[in-house]
C-alpha cells in the first residue's frame, strides 16, 4: 500500500492541494494566528515536490525520513518540527515492518501523530492540527484492525478529519499562537488543523482512485 | 501592500546582505542555512545564540556583538528558524565553554531550537523568555509569550558571558532577568506580511488591540482608542499586578523600556515614557535606567510596548557594562 | 488619526519632558522657551546649536551631547522654532569662542535663526545645510531644503568644535561637509501632523512621491509604485548626478545613510541600502561608512531617504570620532 | 483712523476671521506646504486678542511693536518672522509719524510690506502673502493720496486682496515650501496669500464698519 511511488505521488497532489486552498489556510492563520502558515505549508510541500526524482529509487522508510529531514530545515515555525516529527517517526516504524496493510499503515500513522504529540506537548481538544489527527488515526487503527478495505478506510477517514476540523471552532486555543487570544478564538478554525484535513482528503483520494483504477 | 522590496522571496536574503554589509566590522552573514555571527569570533566564553522568525530588527541579528550575542538565526518571516541552523552558527561561534541559546517562548521556537539541542554534540543550556503579561490566564496555556524583555535578557547574559562565566550562571541570570521582566504592548494598526500582502488584521480609526505580541497576532481585547495616559495606566497596572502575582516587590528601582513596533514615531514613544515613569512612579517604581525606541518590532506595526525590568545590583551592572552592537551600543 | 497623544497641544512638551527624563545624564530641557542643552556645560569650544520644527525626531534634540550639540531648539510640529529660543540657547551654552548655528534650508529656519543671529550679543556664525537634490532647478528657488545631510553635518562640526577649533574653521567644515553631500526621499505615504489631525496628502496604494521633504510636503513627482531597485536607481542617478553638476569627483570613499522617514522597517532600509551600495559601486562610489535607522524623520510617514557624503581624510577623522548623543553614539 | 483701541478691534476680529476660515487656509498649505499655516496662524492670533487688557493703554506704536514681538516668539515657521518684521516696521514709523490720516497709515502699512520683502528677500509673482499685500499696499497709497475716503479706500482694497489672492493660483513658486513643487503648485493658491487676504478683507470691513456708525 505505501510504496515509494504512492508517497511521492500523495507528495505531489498534497503540493497541489495546499496551493489550491491558499485563501482558507492563509485567512485562518490571520485570523487568530500570525498568518504564515499557508506560506509555511506552501514552502515545505513545494520543497517535497522538487524531490521527486531524487527520491523515486529509494526504499519507503528513507523516503518517509528524507522528508522529514527537509521539512524540518524548511518550514520553521511550529508546524514544521510537527511535521517533521511526524514523518521522521513513521520512517522509523517503516523501516522494522514495512508498511504494506492497511494495519500496517495505520501503525505508522499512529507512531507519527504520537511524534507530533510528544514534540508539542498537546493532547486533543487544545484547538490544534491533532484534533484533526488524533480521531483520523484512532479510526485508521480500528477500521483496519475490523479488515476494512483501504477504499472503505480511506472514505470514511476523509469523514473524520472534516468532523475533527470542523471540532476546533467552538474551542479555546490552549496551544499555539491563539492561546494568547482566549475567547477570542472561539468561532475560528485552527489553521493547522485545516492543513492536515486538505492533506488527509487528498491522500484518502488518491487512495480511493488509486483501488478504482 | 506597498514596501521597499524587489521579489517577496528575496525580501530576507537582500536585508540581511544590506544589514552584514553595513556592519561588517560586527557581523558576518552566512547563507543557506542562514545565521550571523560576529564578525570576529570570541574565546573562552559561553557563546550565546538567539534567534526567531524575522520582522522583529532589530532583534535578534542586530544584538550581535561584545557584549551581547555571538550569533542569531533569522527565520522567514515571523517563522521560527529551523535547527539546522541553529546547529551550523552553534558550529560556529561554539568556543569550548558550551552554547546558551535564548528563546522567545513560542511554540515553533522552543520546538525548533528543542530539535537542535537534541542534536547538538556540546554543552548547551536554553533560556525561555517569557515577558509578555498579556495572557493572564498562563495556567491554562503554554505559557506567556517572549516579546521585548529579551533584549534585556540578552543585554545581561551576554554581558555576565563576556567575563568567562560558565553556562549555569549564564542560564540563572537569563532566567533571574526574564522572571523580574513585564511587558505589555498595544497595537493602533495591524503590520502587513510581505509574503501575504495585506493587513493581518482589520482595526478602525476608534479602535486598538490590547496585549499584542510581536507577530500581528490579535490581541487579548479589542478596546475603544483613548487618550495616552489612559492606555499607559492599564498597561503599567497590567506590569505592576504580574510583578505582584510573582511576590516581586515594587519599591525598587526599575529599567523602563518603551519599545516601538515599528511605525511609531519616537515622539509618542516619549510621550509614553513621560506617562509611565509617572505612572510607576506613583507605584513605587523608580525608573533609573530607559531605553527607547524600535528595539523588538513588528514590521509596519503602528504600536508600542512597555517593559518594565526590576533592578538589582547584579542585574544593573550587566545593564550598565559596555556593549557594542549594531543596534546597541555604549561604553566602547 | 491615531496616536499616542492625550491633548494635541501638549504633545510637545509630554514629549520633550520623557526624552530629557529617558536621557537626563546627557540633556537638559527648558522650557518656555523652549530648548534643551547638555546636561554638562561644555567649556572652551565653539557652542554648536541647531534647531527647527519638531516631528523630525531624533533631529535635532538626540544629537545633543559629546561630540556633537551643545543645543537644540525645538519648534512646534514642523514649524521653525523662534527667535527666543535660540536666543535663550546661545546665552546658556555659549562659551566665549562663539556659537554656531545649524540651519536646514527652508524659509521659516533661516528667517528665524536670522533674526535670532541680528539680536546676538556675541560672535556667531550659520551654516546652512541644503543636501536634498530633489528639487533640481534651484537657480529658480531660495535653494536646497536641509534633510538627512544634516546629520552628517552636526556629527562632523560637532567633533571639530570638540577640539577647540575657531568658529570659522566650524562654519568651514560644515560647508564643505553640506557641498559634499547629497540627498533624496520617496515617500510611500503621508504623515500626519496631529494639529491637522488627517493626512497632509492622499496616496494610492499603486503610487510614490519621489523627491520628498521632510515635512509631507508632495515630492517633485507622483510615481507609481515599483521595485525597490528601480526606485534606489533612479535615487543613486539623481545623487550622482547632483555631485557631477557640483563638479565633484564620483570615484571615492563615501558615507552611505540610508534613513527611514519613521513608519519603515528596519528590514526595508537595509534592503534598500544593499541595493543603493550595490549601485554605487557601480558608479565607482565605494562605501565605507555607513548608517541606516530613523535618523530624521517626518512623523509616521512611510518612506526612505538616501544620502551620500563624499569623504575625505578630514570628514572621515570627524565622523569616526566619539560621540556621545541619544540617539548616535560611539566610541565612549 | 489707526487707534490702540482699533488695532485691537482689529485683532480680535483677526482671530475670529481666521478660525472661521479653518478649512480653507488649512487645505491649501495641507496641499502645496506642509499644514500648518492654519494652526500658526491661529496660535498667533489668538495669543495677540488675549493681549487685549494689557496693550490697552499702551501708544499705537508701542502696541504695533509689542504685537511684533509677541508674533516673533509665537508664530515660528515662516509666517512668523514675516509678520513680526512687519508689525514691527509699521511702529517703527508710527513712532515718528502718527498714523492718523490714510495717507499716514498708507505709509505705515508699505513700511510693513517693505519689511516683509527684505525679510524673505521675495517679489511680487513668486506665489506668496506679497503677491496680496504688495498690490493692497500700492493701491492703498495711490487712493489715500488721491485724497480718497477711508470706506472707499477700504471698499477697494478689499477687491484687491481678493485679486492678489486668485493672482496665486496660475504661479509657480519661487519661494518658500511650494518651491520644491514646481509645476505641481500650479492651480493651487498660496495660503500665506489667503491668509493676509483675509485678514485684509476684516480690517477693511471694520473701517467700513466704524465709518458707518
Ligand atoms: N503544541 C502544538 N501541538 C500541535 N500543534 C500545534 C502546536 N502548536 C501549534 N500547532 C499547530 O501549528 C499551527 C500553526 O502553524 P504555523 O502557522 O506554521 O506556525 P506558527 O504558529 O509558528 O506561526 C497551528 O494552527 C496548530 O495547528
Ligand atoms: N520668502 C517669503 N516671502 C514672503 N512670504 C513667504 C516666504 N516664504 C513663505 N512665505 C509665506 O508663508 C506662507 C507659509 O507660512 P507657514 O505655513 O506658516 O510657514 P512654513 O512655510 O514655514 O510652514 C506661505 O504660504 C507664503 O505665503
Ligand atoms: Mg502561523
Ligand atoms: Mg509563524
Ligand atoms: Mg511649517
Ligand atoms: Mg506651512
Amino acid at each position: 500500500m505505501m510504496k515509494t511511488s504512492f508517497i511521492l505521488s500523495a507528495s505531489l497532489a498534497i503540493h497541489a492541494a495546499i496551493v489550491a486552498h491558499e485563501a482558507e489556510i492563509e485567512s485562518l492563520d490571520r485570523a487568530i494566528g500570525d498568518g504564515d502558515h499557508y506560506i509555511n505549508m506552501k514552502r515545505g510541500s513545494e520543497v517535497i515536490a522538487g524531490m521527486y526524482n531524487e527520491l523515486l529509487a529509494l526504499p519507503e522508510d528513507d523516503v518517509l525520513n528524507k522528508i522529514g529531514m527537509k521539512l524540518l530545515s524548511t518550514i520553521g515555525g511550529a508546524s514544521g518540527p510537527l511535521f517533521a516529527s511526524f514523518f521522521m517517526s513513521m520512517a522509523k516504524v517503516t523501516k522494522q515492518n514495512v508498511a504494506d496493510t492497511p494495519l500496517e499503515v495505520a501503525a505508522a500513522f499512529a507512531a507519527g501523530v504520537q511524534a507530533i504529540m510528544q514534540r508539542g506537548k498537546a493532547q486533543v481538544g487544545e484547538k490544534t492540527m491533532l484534533d484533526v489527527l488524533v480521531p483520523v488515526s484512532t479510526q485508521f487503527t480500528t477500521l483496519a484492525a475490523e479488515g476494512k478495505s483501504s477504499i472503505a478506510i480511506a472514505q470514511a477517514l476523509k469523514q473524520t478529519a472534516y468532523q475533527g476540523l470542523e471540532s476546533t471552532r467552538n474551542l479555546i486555543a490552549t496551544k499555539g499562537r491563539a492561546a494568547g487570544l482566549g475567547e477570542r478564538a472561539i468561532g475560528h478554525l485552527d489553521a493547522g488543523a485545516k492543513s492536515c484535513q486538505v492533506m488527509i482528503h487528498t491522500v484518502c483520494d488518491l487512495v480511493i482512485k488509486g483501488a478504482h483504477e | 501592500m506597498k514596501k521597499f522590496i524587489n521579489k517577496v522571496d528575496n525580501i530576507l536574503t537582500e536585508s540581511l546582505s544590506g544589514f552584514a554589509s553595513a556592519h561588517r566590522d560586527l557581523v558576518t552573514f552566512q547563507l543557506d542555512p542562514n545565521y550571523l555571527t560576529r564578525a570576529q569570533k570570541a574565546q573562552n566564553k559561553v557563546a550565546i545564540i538567539s534567534g526567531g522568525g524575522s520582522g522583529h530588527e532589530p532583534l535578534h541579528a542586530g544584538y550581535i556583538g561584545y557584549g551581547m550575542l555571538d550569533a542569531a538565526c533569522p527565520g522567514q518571516v515571523f517563522t521560527s528558524p529551523t535547527p539546522d541552523q541553529m546547529l551550523a552558527a552553534a558550529e560556529s561561534v561554539h568556543a569550548d565553554k558550551g552554547v546558551l541559546f535564548i528563546v522567545k517562548n513560542y511554540a515553533g521556537d522552543v520546538m525548533n531550537f528543542e530539535m537542535a539541542s537534541e542534536m547538538l554534540p556540546f554543552e548547551h543550556a536554553t533560556v525561555l523568555t517569557s515577558d509578555d503579561c498579556a495572557v493572564v490566564n498562563s495556567t491554562y496555556t503554554t505559557g506567556r509569550r517572549g516579546v521585548a524583555g529579551t533584549v534585556i535578557v540578552e543585554k545581561c547574559v551576554g554581558s555576565l558571558a563576556e567575563t568567562g562565566a560558565d553556562l549555569a550562571s549564564c542560564k540563572a541570570l537569563g532566567n533571574k532577568v526574564n522572571l523580574r521582566t513585564s511587558s505589555i504592548g498595544v497595537a493602533l494598526t495591524s503590520c502587513t506580511v510581505p509574503a501575504a500582502g495585506r493587513a493581518t488584521f482589520d482595526i478602525a480609526e476608534t479602535e486598538l488591540e490590547m496585549g499584542v505580541g510581536i507577530h500581528g497576532e490579535p490581541g487579548r481585547k479589542r478596546e475603544q482608542m483613548r487618550e495616552a495616559d489612559a492606555i499607559v495606566n492599564d498597561c503599567v497596572q497590567a506590569i505592576v499586578t504580574d510583578f505582584k502575582a510573582k511576590n516581586l516587590a515594587t519599591n525598587q528601582e526599575a529599567l523602563l523600556l518603551v519599545n516601538g513596533f515599528g511605525a511609531t514615531p519616537l515622539m509618542e514613544l516619549y510621550l509614553i515614557y513621560h506617562s509611565a515613569a509617572k505612572l510607576l512612579a506613583a507605584q513605587g517604581i523608580c525608573i533609573t535606567r530607559s531605553l527607547v525606541g524600535n528595539y523588538t518590532t513588528a514590521l509596519d506595526m503602528a504600536g508600542a510596548s512597555i517593559t518594565v525590568c526590576l533592578l538589582d545590583d547584579e542585574i544593573k551592572q550587566h545593564w550598565d557594562s559596555p556593549v557594542h552592537t549594531p543596534a546597541l551600543r555604549w561604553g566602547r
